[in-house]
């Protein structure tokens, strides 16, 4: 294991709002992306703001890839714009009196063309800028707001890049077309980043590093997958719905039939075809609704996942079933409570859990 | 119009006033604008001492600044015996002279305007250029002067108005003399002291008033591109 | 003219350098007589136009015979009760340590009796500075020495710069050097080198029997005194 | 059918960006809820703030609920203050001068006691707002004020009301907190709305009546389902990915078992349990990820559904197979190419779509 | 302090300043409030024709705004006599005149402040106001008011501390009165012109600075509040 990314330990107190947390994020070698999960108003936006250095806390200590930002205790404070921290600002902040080209070439003027880790062009292309580099803040949209906010921030090429829900406001389309460019930003030019979102599924389609805040405490942090686990993390919980992840080792893949083969403990998976590597180590993610059971393995059917297992636990949740499966890993389908009377399925029944290849979701890394 | 034949004494002064109100203008603006932001944005210690003394010149009867000016820099004052003697320059009866005079009187305006336009900055914007790379100097010169453009130029337009109509320190600095400090007020101050003077006070009304509306002209065109970069409405109409 | 339904009160209006004695005469006149003064004390410029404008003033004393006349041609006085109350000299005084020699005599060459400037009062307005113009040309030294002239609001601006060594030398009224203790008399100038200078008074048309009163009481011994002790001389003395 | 509860025919020339827009949109007896979908920068809020009267058009016409709001050609301009049409902006504008509180008395103050549709604290209590009433904007987080902007028009009780991406930033929590209110509002209050979101499954959680607009452009509106065949909908479909909509009506239902039973031409469909009266009309969508095909009806497994159909037409898109098949209903099905071949399913082959009574989604009504 | 002792009369003209100087802020108050506003926001007929007159009296000697007001306001004057004749008012001469002076001269700065500030205001929260029912009446008062606070803060403090110092309209508008129209500016004039008077001249300039410092630190404490409640930093510290 490499120094961690960030280590963060800090403390703020705004009367009825306090923030204590203390962090440390690991830096890994396919890029380090950490993802920042939690409800409206639980310190996510503050937690940003204390790294880059436009909130100042009570107290505490940062230490981004070994750089020391901030330490209270010994007096250090980097000023702002020597953090070389990059923040894409939730509120977009672009600058009134600049068009959208000078707020993009705002902080890229500021740097050595040695410094300059995207082109200009690049950044206005993939964020589709073009028409609009005339345009005046004031006569944005929401969206743009957001995408000039965010190649403003790239093309300052900070050392490490905060992303305060930087897709929010944007269409699937461009979300698709933007969420690939950051895994790329992470891969091949290795800026580390923290990506706020309050939709996991966007943070998962780039990391599986992950910290979960909650009224200003950091409740959880390291790998999604470890998490879930964990029980303190209701709030995460809510907001996945029952969702399974399985942590697999690439084995095998066809690209001609659109597929891969991946190991999990005694299991064979397949998954939707993926770029990565055999012998790559990831985690998918399969949606509990998208679990069905049977009784015996079918032949004749689409379905190519068919992981036989033994039922653990039976939950009843709104006219939903919730049925654990011990398959090694443990699963959890969601059936009707019809199909499970239909089946007369009990605890300790042999089953097999049927998986359609295209329902599974890589996690960090995508197709 | 016979009432606009004005006599080459007057025209001097129209002249001298336009000169005196633009440096005027140059001479506020710089400091105006940093103790200003100063004001706007740094607490410090004799904070409260600075805008005091700031603002001193517009709560005093005009005559006590120009009387402490003249204590200060006259040939014989503190600081004015050093400027003669070491450099040179005497500012004492002299148009620089009167430059300094309205520039101490606009100096509350400037620096109130400047103030309140800074203060409605938005400091996230001022974070948002830190976070990009951007020094406090870069920042304040790429974004809080910018912003601040529609303070700065009122701030302006007051300071060459003031400048225009500034008469007790003036006079009272740099006294009254022909083609050197005699600028409109102090031309029109005189006609007025003049029985009958009424008809000549008037013309050089009207040229005083006629010289302010182009500045205020000027100075609606300048604010209303300012604003129109902004992205203000009152830009647009 | 009524007084059963108002205490009886005399206002005047006075030119500001009759501030000090006015104010100790009226004192005295109050508890002589049981009536009240309320004064005015400005430049006579603006005292006249007030006047002329419906100021309730009853008596009004001007710093020259200009305003006074001005008044006068308008009606606004009471003609009968307009007379000369106080008289002046004209000096030329410079700073204290530095006088010079003077001849007041026009084969003097005057230019070259002094270095720097030669302050009074505003040449066109000021009557301190009308009297001097008159003198100044009287002995032919007007030419040689107007471009040094510095015009000032009033004389007490003009004492202060010679008094602040700013001028070297001023044309002030005997009754202001006189209290001065930072300026030296150099030399009176002749008083038939210019108008008579004299502080007229009259009764404003239209106003009460106690302006009549008052301006009687101006002549009296005590009023006098007063007026001497102040360095004014009374007309005609 | 009722008369067109919104009517509208602008137009609005602001240089680069041309607004071309009339639409017209129907009242339901259920409540009329019209979803406003589109690209970012495609003219959503531009078209929202015209509405609204906060931005004026060259020229046009607007009539809602048979009100005209705007006639140029006629002089009439309703004041925005008249026309009781409530906007939630997307970037909030909240009064930075008054406390949350303040901004949420704002328009409610104003309203007789009788026209007040919603209680204060319901409002308050809905929306979370509870500890941030005496909190000033300036001190909210994102999420936070997007909520109070949202109960702030709320509280206003405007006859038409405006949303524009009102949820963007709140998490899935809270989300699936406010979007059934405003369910409940549309069917219970009958206060039609307008809502924006870029997020087409939030649309369809409220309505099935939809317009969709790209680059100032209406390109199609009506009802969703209709509109999916629609080839002019490419940036629609682009957001949508391959999904199934079937136009279905409930025949019966079993709250204990969970599910409900639903026709749709010839076949029967079980679907989760919904409120819904046997009866009721609706449409559902299927994820073309979440059908699976078989060769041959399965016994003793929980997938409810299996429809018998032909195969029409074979696709391969990036590694992946989407067959169509003939049940009825088109249905598209997306599997691996791997499944297709170890199927060996060719064009005109029988085969059994096999769907998941979970993985089924309701439009316009939900559970 | 023996310097510190002042006498009844100083207090009066202390007293009135205070009374002119609270009464020229409630006079500007609302019409500079008003006409910033709609330079601000409006676009009409005849606005750059109100900006000038606005602007005037900053622009011309004080002599000439106190004249002018004197021609219009006089017991004579076109207004004056009216308002004299029909409603028993008089405002020439007394404090009430004081009052109009200052405020005349004060408009130009507080319209321009406010002007400033509502121009800086969102015209979005402006639109957002009236979506939630509010009439244009309600918004100005509830929205576009409150948010130009610090600008009216700012106008009424510039016009505060303008009255303080307001002389040469003052003197030429309402005369130099004892108790009436005599301020402290005036009564400073009062004694420069009297020999001697330096000290006591002196002792009154001290007086106006402990009074205007005294009123720039109330506005302070209410700016900062007014930013603190619109959630701007600069209210914070
Ligand atoms: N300036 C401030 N003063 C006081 N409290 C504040 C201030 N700014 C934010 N808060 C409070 O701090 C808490 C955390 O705010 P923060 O902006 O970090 O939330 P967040 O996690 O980013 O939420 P969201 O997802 O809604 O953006 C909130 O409860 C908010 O009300
Ligand atoms: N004041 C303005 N002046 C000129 N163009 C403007 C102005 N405001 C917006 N635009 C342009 O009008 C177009 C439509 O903007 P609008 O805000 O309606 O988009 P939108 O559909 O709401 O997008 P988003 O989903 O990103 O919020 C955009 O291309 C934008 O650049
Ligand atoms: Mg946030
Ligand atoms: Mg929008």
């Amino acid at each position: 294991m490499l120094e961690p990314m960030i280590e963060l330990d800090i403390a703020l107190d705004r009367g009825s709002f306090k923030l204590q947390a203390a962090l440390t994020l690991e830096q890994s070698t396919a890029g380090t992306v950490a993802g920042l999960f939690g409800p409206s108003g639980s310190g996510k936006s503050t937690l940003l703001g204390i790294l880059a250095g436009t909130i100042k806390p009570d107290r505490g200590r940062i230490v981004v890839n070994g750089r020391c930002l901030l330490d209270t205790a010994r007096g250090v404070d980097i000023p702002i714009h020597q953090r070389r921290v990059g923040l894409v600002f939730q509120d977009s902040k672009l600058f009134p009196h600049l068009t959208v080209k000078g707020n993009l070439q705002y902080g890229f003027k500021l740097l050595a063309e040695a410094d300059q880790r995207f082109g200009f062009d690049q950044i206005v292309n993939l964020l589709e800028l073009e028409p609009l580099l005339q345009h005046r803040p004031s006569q944005l949209s929401g969206g743009e707001k957001q995408r000039v906010a965010l190649g403003r921030a790239l093309l300052a090429s900070p050392g490490l890049l905060l992303l305060d829900e930087p897709l929010a406001s944007l269409d699937e389309r461009l979300k698709q077309q933007i969420l690939p460019f950051l895994r790329r930003v992470k891969e091949q030019l290795g800026v580390p980043m923290i990506y706020v979102s309050h939709n996991i599924n966007e943070i998962l389609d780039l990391t599986q590093q992950l910290a979960v805040i909650d009224h200003g405490t950091i409740l959880a942090h390291g790998d999604f997958h470890d998490m879930l686990t964990s029980d303190k993390l209701l709030s995460l919980a809510n907001s996945l719905g029952p969702d399974n992840a399985l942590s697999v080792e690439l084995t095998g893949k066809s690209e001609e039939l659109g597929y891969c083969i991946a190991s999990n403990g005694d299991n064979v998976l397949f998954l939707p075809y993926t770029e990565a590597p055999v012998g790559a180590r990831f985690s998918v993610v399969i949606p509990a609704s998208n679990i069905a059971l049977s009784r015996k393995k079918i032949s004749g059917i689409s379905i190519q996942n068919q992981i036989p297992g033994t039922v653990s636990a039976i939950r009843i949740v709104n006219h939903r079933a919730l049925v654990t499966v011990d398959a090694g890993s443990m699963l959890i389908a969601e059936i009707t409570a019809k199909a499970l009377h239909d089946l007369k399925i009990k605890i300790h029944d042999p089953v097999y859990c049927l998986i359609k290849t295209q329902a599974i979701r890589y996690f960090g890394k995508g197709d | 119009m016979e009432l606009l034949q004005f006599t080459p004494a007057e025209l001097a002064a129209l002249l001298l006033s336009i000169k005196v109100a633009l440096w005027c203008m140059v001479a506020t603006c710089i400091p105006g604008i940093f103790i200003g932001w100063l004001l706007a944005r740094k607490s410090f210690f004799g904070k409260s001492l600075l805008e005091s003394i700031v603002h001193l010149p517009l709560v005093l009867p005009p005559v006590v600044p120009g009387y402490l000016l003249l204590i200060l820099l006259g040939n014989q004052g503190i600081l004015g015996k050093w400027l003669h003697q070491s450099l040179g320059i005497t500012v004492a009866f002299t148009w620089v002279g009167a430059v300094i005079a309205s520039a101490v009187m606009a100096m509350p305006l400037m620096v109130r305007a400047v103030r309140l336009a800074v203060i409605q900055v938005d400091s996230g914007l001022e974070a948002a250029a830190r976070t990009l790379g951007a020094s406090s100097l870069r920042v304040f010169f790429s974004v809080t002067l910018p912003l601040s453009a529609p303070g700065i130029i009122t701030g302006l337009i007051l300071a060459f108005s003031r400048s225009l109509g500034e008469f007790g320190a003036t006079i009272t600095f740099v006294g009254n003399i022909e083609g050197e400090t005699r600028t409109l007020p102090l031309a029109i101050y005189t006609y007025t002291q003049t029985p009958g003077g009424d008809v000549q006070a008037l013309r050089l009304v009207i040229l005083s008033v006629a010289l302010a509306l182009a500045a205020l002209f000027a100075s609606e065109l300048m604010e209303r591109r300012a604003l129109r970069l902004l992205g203000n409405k009152a830009g647009r109409d | 003219s009524s007084p059963a339904h108002a205490e009886q009160k005399v206002t005047v209006y006075a030119a500001a350098s009759l501030t000090n004695a006015i104010g100790d005469i009226a004192a005295q006149y109050e508890k002589a007589k049981g009536v009240k003064v309320v004064s005015s004390f400005a430049a006579s410029s603006a005292l006249a136009k007030q006047i002329e404008n419906g100021a309730p003033a009853d008596v009004f004393i001007s710093a020259d015979s200009k305003w006074m006349n001005y008044l006068q041609d308008k009606n606004k006085l009471d003609k009968a009760s307009r007379h000369d109350l106080l008289g002046n000299h004209l000096v030329l005084i410079a700073p204290k340590g530095q006088s010079f020699k003077v001849e007041m005599d026009k084969s003097f060459d005057f230019a070259k009796a002094f270095d720097g400037k030669l302050c009074t009062g505003d040449l066109e307005s000021v009557p301190a500075g009308i009297y001097a113009k008159q003198s100044l040309t009287a002995l032919g030294w007007w030419n040689a020495i107007k471009s040094r002239i510095v015009g000032t609001q009033d004389v007490r601006a003009s004492l202060a710069f010679v008094e602040r060594g700013e001028c070297a030398a001023g044309i002030v009224y005997q009754t202001d050097a006189k209290v001065s203790s930072k300026s030296d008399t150099v030399a009176a100038f002749p008083d038939t080198s210019h108008d008579p200078i004299v502080y007229p008074v009259a009764a404003v048309a239209g106003s009460q029997d106690t302006a009549k009163d008052f301006i009687e009481y101006l002549a009296s011994p005590e009023a006098s005194a007063i007026f001497s002790r102040y360095g004014f001389s009374l007309a005609g003395h």
